[in-house]
């Protein structure tokens, strides 16, 4: 288990968003985390990354407890996220956007960007090269000098997995990245999350649309009004009771998202 | 292309921005560089000042100007602000070539622009600054004609046992103004065997002065001194009527405009005492009665408000000392000037201005002695008190 | 072939700059530059936070001030040695700026302004009560110019307009040349990540208070060697280097010149030094001020972005 | 007794800011406005000071919708430091008219009420400051019965709420940007109006104005009406202790550091409620 969540529990003043979870990811999977609106994916992915303090409980990575690090020290053990609002540098370039990513694998400091113009040079070579690296990779070679906030809707999304990606992640935790897609575009990124595991990275999806979800998951975990009420193979889950009455049970409202 | 186009057009407008107002310097007139609050938090007194020097200036070019030439009074704002009275100076300097400067109202802004004085050696008539330090750093470019702090408790000292003051508090601006008022007035009072109690402070822009007024009335003083502009005294004597405050009240500095204050204050100013170096009420009792007269129907004429007399003599006197030694020195240079500064004996409109040596020897700066008047608020008069009539 | 343009006008400017002395005659007009030069430093240290991090800090004037107090208290009643002096207008201002940029840890947009503005207010407070200290009001007269003790040249005054202004473009060049290395480089990155998705950058690695605190200093010492220079050069130090209004001109000169650039702070540092004292030929005193607010408006109001933006936009 | 002053400041402040997002650094000239649209209307037009202080308010808030029509909206979108520098802009213009058409000289703006003070025991107050205090306390309720009752509060408060949801119900965002922009010059402007009376009259008095405005803001959390009005009442109050038993050379620093406290401990503000997260 590259991640593992014990107990976890979330509560705003009187409402309970989540209610004592426990759930491990594998290293190397595809796991998805679905539920009908408002069910605590989000809250949870929230306390993963670090933006968000549990009540009670705790995350484990790697076997070390990271409950309450600041996002950054998490983003550095190479837990990295998106966001469910599509959220950019935008007034960055697609090339900055990735570049600002890529922070965490240069070494430059303070002193030695004011003193030492000679490392500068051949980081700031090496970055260049890595972020032309993760473009092409999601495939967007053709932007690299628009801004982040011209491109269209599904590109914004790709360059959101693109600075994540560029964070190098060994946990990609992606919150809706569907979302707002077209269907060939979700298609595309069927493929390219696959791509991604297959590089790797083990892959924690927040997602609404079953069909992505079904297609590409190893493992998918339901989670309903805060607890969790399945958790198993893409078949298993179907065929769960449980599941198939929440879904029923506030499916009008669930295209909303 | 464009860019470098866009960007060298501006760099080419600032540069002969700065460079075409210079290349148009006349030779005609005598320029004498005037700075002044003419904006900024003390701008009504700045402006009176203005308004007496150009009297002064206009009275003088009618007498056929100096050395056979107009005379040209050169205006600058130092916004009340110190820096803006360095680069004034420096402007006038430089650019305009003044051979001698009258100014900078408040002592920092004086203060500020002495080292420019001292820099290219042009001289300044100093007409309002009241701090020590001024004519006691060592400038022989600064002659002043306005009483520091000390002088004016000084000219005080003989009224104070008519006063009946036994212990007093003090109420000021805290600038180098109020505070040097408070400490000189303090020394003199001890001097003559008086108590100091209190020494409360208000910032320049304050309104309310309820809290100062409440420890005030808490002491066991029998008189208040004021230190501060007409604007805040106004207000120090309403909120201390609220509050039923029954003290002698003496405001120092000569700039209160009693009048001024009867007309805002009314019932609140009664009985105050103000110090003052000029008395527009009673221009027969200046030194120079027919010139004081003279001036204060010119002020009237030409409708400047007459609240602003008493301290727009002092334009008027500080144009006249610069106007005076540039005929002594016979011609506008501001070493000869400098020269002839301390040669200047007349009778401005507060009394005769004549410089005397004042701080390190060898580069002493002028200090000329000026008259000291005390008048009173008296059934919404203004009244001099019997004692101090002459 | 655009570029070259750009430098050639870039190199002409630098030339001129190098160069102002032997060219501008006029000690007066010698004597706006040099103003101009230590507001470009104080316009460039305001540009790292407002630009760059996105963070508008209306209390610049404080350390503007602390170092001008620092420098002039020092010489003024301990004697030290006016290099001395500007290395603590450097040193405390950066202090401040930590205590200001840790304290700022959660605080973001209007609520920084609003605590760097208050922050202004006491140490402005400060400076005219604390009477032993500052002298309160009276200021602080007969602060020593800088001194250069060269070897083979014995003592050199930098009294004189020239040797100052050379003093002020190294200090310009050394701050320009501070933030370029900053900007270009991956803490440059981080700093623009926070102005531009704070969220974000958290979640890629970017440890937002480091980045922030550091600007904040950096930014602070600025300031401050600002302050410095203009105690050495006005030789006076009165509690009026605390005003509004030099804040105020601050942000007009990075706003109106163009923020997140780095020739803008400068370009606009420059033109509203110049502006007032054209203005100051141009009409009389009653109008400048109007004039100024008024042109200020319409700069911003057709070049909302700041002119060098905008002339980069056209290229 | 000034407190309800400040809120009424505060008040106008905090519903540019929360409404339109606008820093607006010309707050306190239109304060200045209404003082001396009060001295215009009594000295000059011979209105009764009764009357005067109504049209005072009228010229602010006419101000204040003329300055958003043809300075704000086409700014609308703008970064918000280029919009509050134009507004700095406007405030060094409009105090410098003012001294350019009033002079620096002080002003005095009479009025009817009698300067003996009201005693009862040990307390007196004058009769002006009573006046000032009941009628700002009277705008502050017309101001809150305005937003909390009419149609056009409800308009204005769904605008705070979410601007796009707002729009799309059929709320002109222009419109109710100006009117609020107007509303916020107008409450200056009687502000000016009350205490010009009190104070007096010169061109650079909105500068202290808007410092009180500020911290009454920040104390009160910004865009927060109800807020905006007690802090200004807080303000008030600690000021005067401050003063009273603090050195009264650092009287100011009271509300400076007011803020600063305020801010690290409550940045949301004083009377905020604890926002839900999430």
């Amino acid at each position: 288990m590259i991640l593992e969540v014990r107990d976890l529990a979330v509560r705003f003043g009187g409402v309970t968003a989540v209610g004592g979870v426990s759930f491990g990811v594998a290293a190397g999977t595809v796991t998805s985390l679905i539920g009908p609106n408002g069910a605590g994916k989000t809250t949870a992915f929230n306390v993963i990354t670090g933006f968000q303090r549990p009540t009670a409980g705790g995350v484990m990575h790697d076997g070390t407890t990271i409950t309450g690090w600041r996002p950054h020290r998490i983003a550095a053990r190479g837990l990295v996220r998106t966001f469910q609002k599509t959220s950019l540098f935008p007034g960055l370039s697609v090339h900055e956007n990735v570049l600002t990513g890529l922070h965490l694998r240069g070494r430059v400091g303070f002193v030695a960007a004011l003193l030492r113009r000679g490392r500068v040079g051949a980081e700031e070579r090496a970055l260049d090269d890595e972020a032309e690296r993760v473009i092409g990779f999601v495939g967007l070679g053709a932007r690299r000098e628009t801004l982040a906030s011209a491109l269209p809707y599904g590109e914004q999304r790709l360059l959101e997995l693109a600075v994540a990606l560029a964070a190098r992640p060994r946990l990609l935790l992606l919150d809706e990245p569907g979302s707002g897609m077209t269907i060939s575009e979700k298609s595309a990124l069927a493929a390219l999350i696959q791509r991604v595991r297959d590089d790797g990275i083990t892959v924690f999806l927040v997602e609404h649309d079953m069909r992505l979800v079904m297609g590409i998951s190893d493992r998918v975990l339901v989670l309903n009004y805060g607890r969790l009420i399945a958790d198993g193979s893409v078949t298993e889950v179907q065929r769960d009771p449980e599941v198939i009455r929440a879904y029923l049970g506030t499916g009008a409202t669930r295209e909303r998202a | 292309m464009r860019r470098a186009a866009v960007a060298l057009s501006l760099v080419v407008m600032v540069g002969l921005a700065l460079i075409i107002p210079g290349a148009f310097a006349q030779q005609d007139p005598i320029k004498i560089g005037v700075i002044q609050p003419l904006s900024g938090s003390v701008a009504a007194s700045g402006n009176y000042i203005r308004m007496g020097a150009e009297i002064a200036r206009d009275w003088i070019n009618g007498r056929g100007g100096v050395l056979g030439r107009q005379v040209q009074l050169l205006i600058e704002d130092n916004k009340s602000d110190p820096k803006e009275a360095a680069t004034a100076a420096e402007k006038l300097i430089v650019k305009d070539k003044v051979p001698v400067i009258v100014g900078a109202w408040g002592s920092s802004m004086t203060l500020a622009a002495m080292p420019k004085l001292e820099e290219y050696g042009v001289p300044m008539v100093v007409e309002t600054s009241s701090a020590a330090s001024i004519t006691k750093r060592g400038n022989p470019w600064v002659f002043r004609i306005s009483p520091p702090s000390e002088m004016e408790a000084l000219g005080l000292e003989r009224y104070l046992k008519d006063l009946g003051v036994k212990k007093a508090d003090f109420l000021a601006v805290n600038t180098d103004w109020g505070r040097g008022a408070v400490g000189a007035f303090g020394d003199i009072l001890k001097k003559s065997g008086a108590n100091v109690g209190l020494a409360e402070f208000m910032e320049q822009a304050a309104t309310d002065m309820n809290a100062q007024i409440t420890k005030v009335k808490a002491g066991n003083a029998d008189t208040l001194f004021i230190t501060t502009a007409v604007e805040q005294i106004t207000l120090v004597l309403r909120q201390a009527q609220e509050q039923r405050l029954t003290r002698k009240i003496v405001t120092t500095g000569g700039s209160s405009a009693p009048s001024q204050l009867i007309k805002q204050a009314g019932p609140a100013a009664e009985g105050t005492y103000h110090i003052l170096f000029f008395l527009p009420w009673f221009p027969e009792a200046m030194p120079d009665g027919k010139l004081a007269k003279a001036f204060v129907d010119e002020w009237n004429k030409r409708g400047h408000p007459f609240d602003g007399l008493t301290e727009g003599f002092r334009g008027h006197d500080g144009v006249l000392t610069a106007v005076e030694a540039l005929k002594t020195a016979g011609k506008p240079d501001p070493k000869a000037v400098r020269d002839a500064l301390w040669k200047v004996q007349l009778m401005g409109l507060n009394g005769p201005i004549k410089f005397e040596k004042d701080g390190p020897a060898g580069k002493e700066s002028g200090q000329s002695k000026p008259s000291i008047f005390l008048v009173q608020i008296k059934d919404g008069k203004i009244a001099l008190p019997a004692f101090a009539k002459k | 072939m655009r570029r070259s343009g750009s430098r050639i006008v870039v190199a002409a400017s630098l030339v001129a700059a190098a160069t102002a002395p032997a060219w501008v005659w006029n000690p007066y007009h010698l004597h706006t530059l040099i103003m101009a030069g230590i507001f470009a430093v104080l316009a460039l240290s305001l540009n790292l936070l407002l630009g760059y991090t996105g963070q508008l800090s209306l209390g610049h004037a404080a350390f503007f001030g602390i170092g001008a107090y620092a420098s002039g208290l020092l010489t003024v009643k301990l004697e030290w040695s006016p290099w001395i002096g500007l290395v603590v207008a450097i040193a405390l201002p950066a202090l401040a700026g930590w205590v200001i940029g840790r304290l700022a840890l959660k605080i973001r947009g209007a609520y920084f302004v609003l605590l760097t503005i208050s922050f202004a207010g006491v140490v402005s407070l400060v400076s005219v009560n604390w009477m032993e200290l500052t002298n309160g009001p009276l200021g602080l007269p007969g602060v020593p110019p800088l001194e250069l003790a060269l070897p083979w040249l014995g003592e050199v005054s930098l009294r004189t307009k020239s040797a100052y202004y050379y003093v002020v473009v190294a200090a310009v060049a050394l701050c320009y040349l501070v933030c370029l290395g900053l900007v270009r480089s991956r803490v440059g990155r981080a700093l623009v990540a926070l102005r531009e998705n704070e969220t974000l950058a958290e979640s890629v690695g970017i440890n937002v208070t480091h980045y922030l605190v550091l600007a904040t200093v950096v930014s602070a010492a600025m300031a401050g060697l600002g302050g410095g220079l203009y105690a050495h050069y006005t030789r006076f130090v009165s509690p009026e280097v605390f005003l509004f209004t030099y804040t105020v001109t601050m942000v007009i000169m990075v706003v109106a010149g163009g923020k997140g650039t780095l020739a803008g702070p400068v370009l606009g540092a420059v033109l509203f030094t110049a502006l007032p004292e054209v203005l100051r030929a141009a009409t009389s005193w009653q109008w400048q001020m109007l004039l100024y607010g008024v042109l200020l408006v319409i700069v911003l109001f057709f070049l909302p972005q700041g002119i060098v933006p905008a002339v980069q936009r056209r290229r | 007794m000034l407190g309800a002053t400040y809120s009424l400041l505060g008040i106008g402040l905090t519903l540019v800011f929360g409404l339109m997002n606008v820093v607006n650094f010309a707050h306190g000239e239109f304060y200045t406005l209404g003082a001396y649209a009060t001295f215009a209307a009594l000295v000059l037009g011979s209105v009764n000071f009764f009357l005067a202080i109504p049209i005072a308010i009228v010229v602010g808030a006419a101000a204040g919708a003329l300055c958003d029509r043809v300075l704000l909206r086409p700014l609308r979108g703008a970064s918000i430091d280029t919009v509050m520098l134009v507004m700095i802009g406007v405030w060094i213009a409009m105090q410098n008219a003012e001294l350019l058409g009033w002079g620096g000289v002080a002003k005095n703006i009479p009025t009817p009420l009698p300067t003996q003070p009201l005693t009862a025991g040990p307390v007196s107050v004058a009769p002006l400051r009573l006046f000032v205090f009941v009628v700002s306390g009277l705008l502050i309720l017309g101001a809150h019965l305005v937003l909390a009752k009419t149609k056009l509060g409800r308009a204005m408060r769904a605008t705070f709420q979410d601007r796009e949801t707002a729009a799309l119900m059929g709320v002109s965002i222009d419109r109710i940007h100006t009117i609020t922009f107007a509303f916020g010059a107008g409450l200056a402007a009687a502000a000016g109006a009350l205490l010009g009376p009190v104070f007096l009259l010169y061109p650079s008095m909105g500068d202290l104005a808007s410092l009180k405005a500020f911290s009454v803001v920040i104390l009160g959390g910004l865009g927060n009406f109800a807020g905006a009005a007690l802090g200004g009442l807080v303000l008030g109050i600690a000021e005067e202790l401050g003063a009273g038993y603090i050195s009264s050379g650092y009287r100011d620093a009271v509300g400076f550091i007011i803020i600063v406290v305020v801010l690290l401990l409550r940045p949301a503000g004083l009377f905020a409620r604890a926002e839900r997260v999430g």
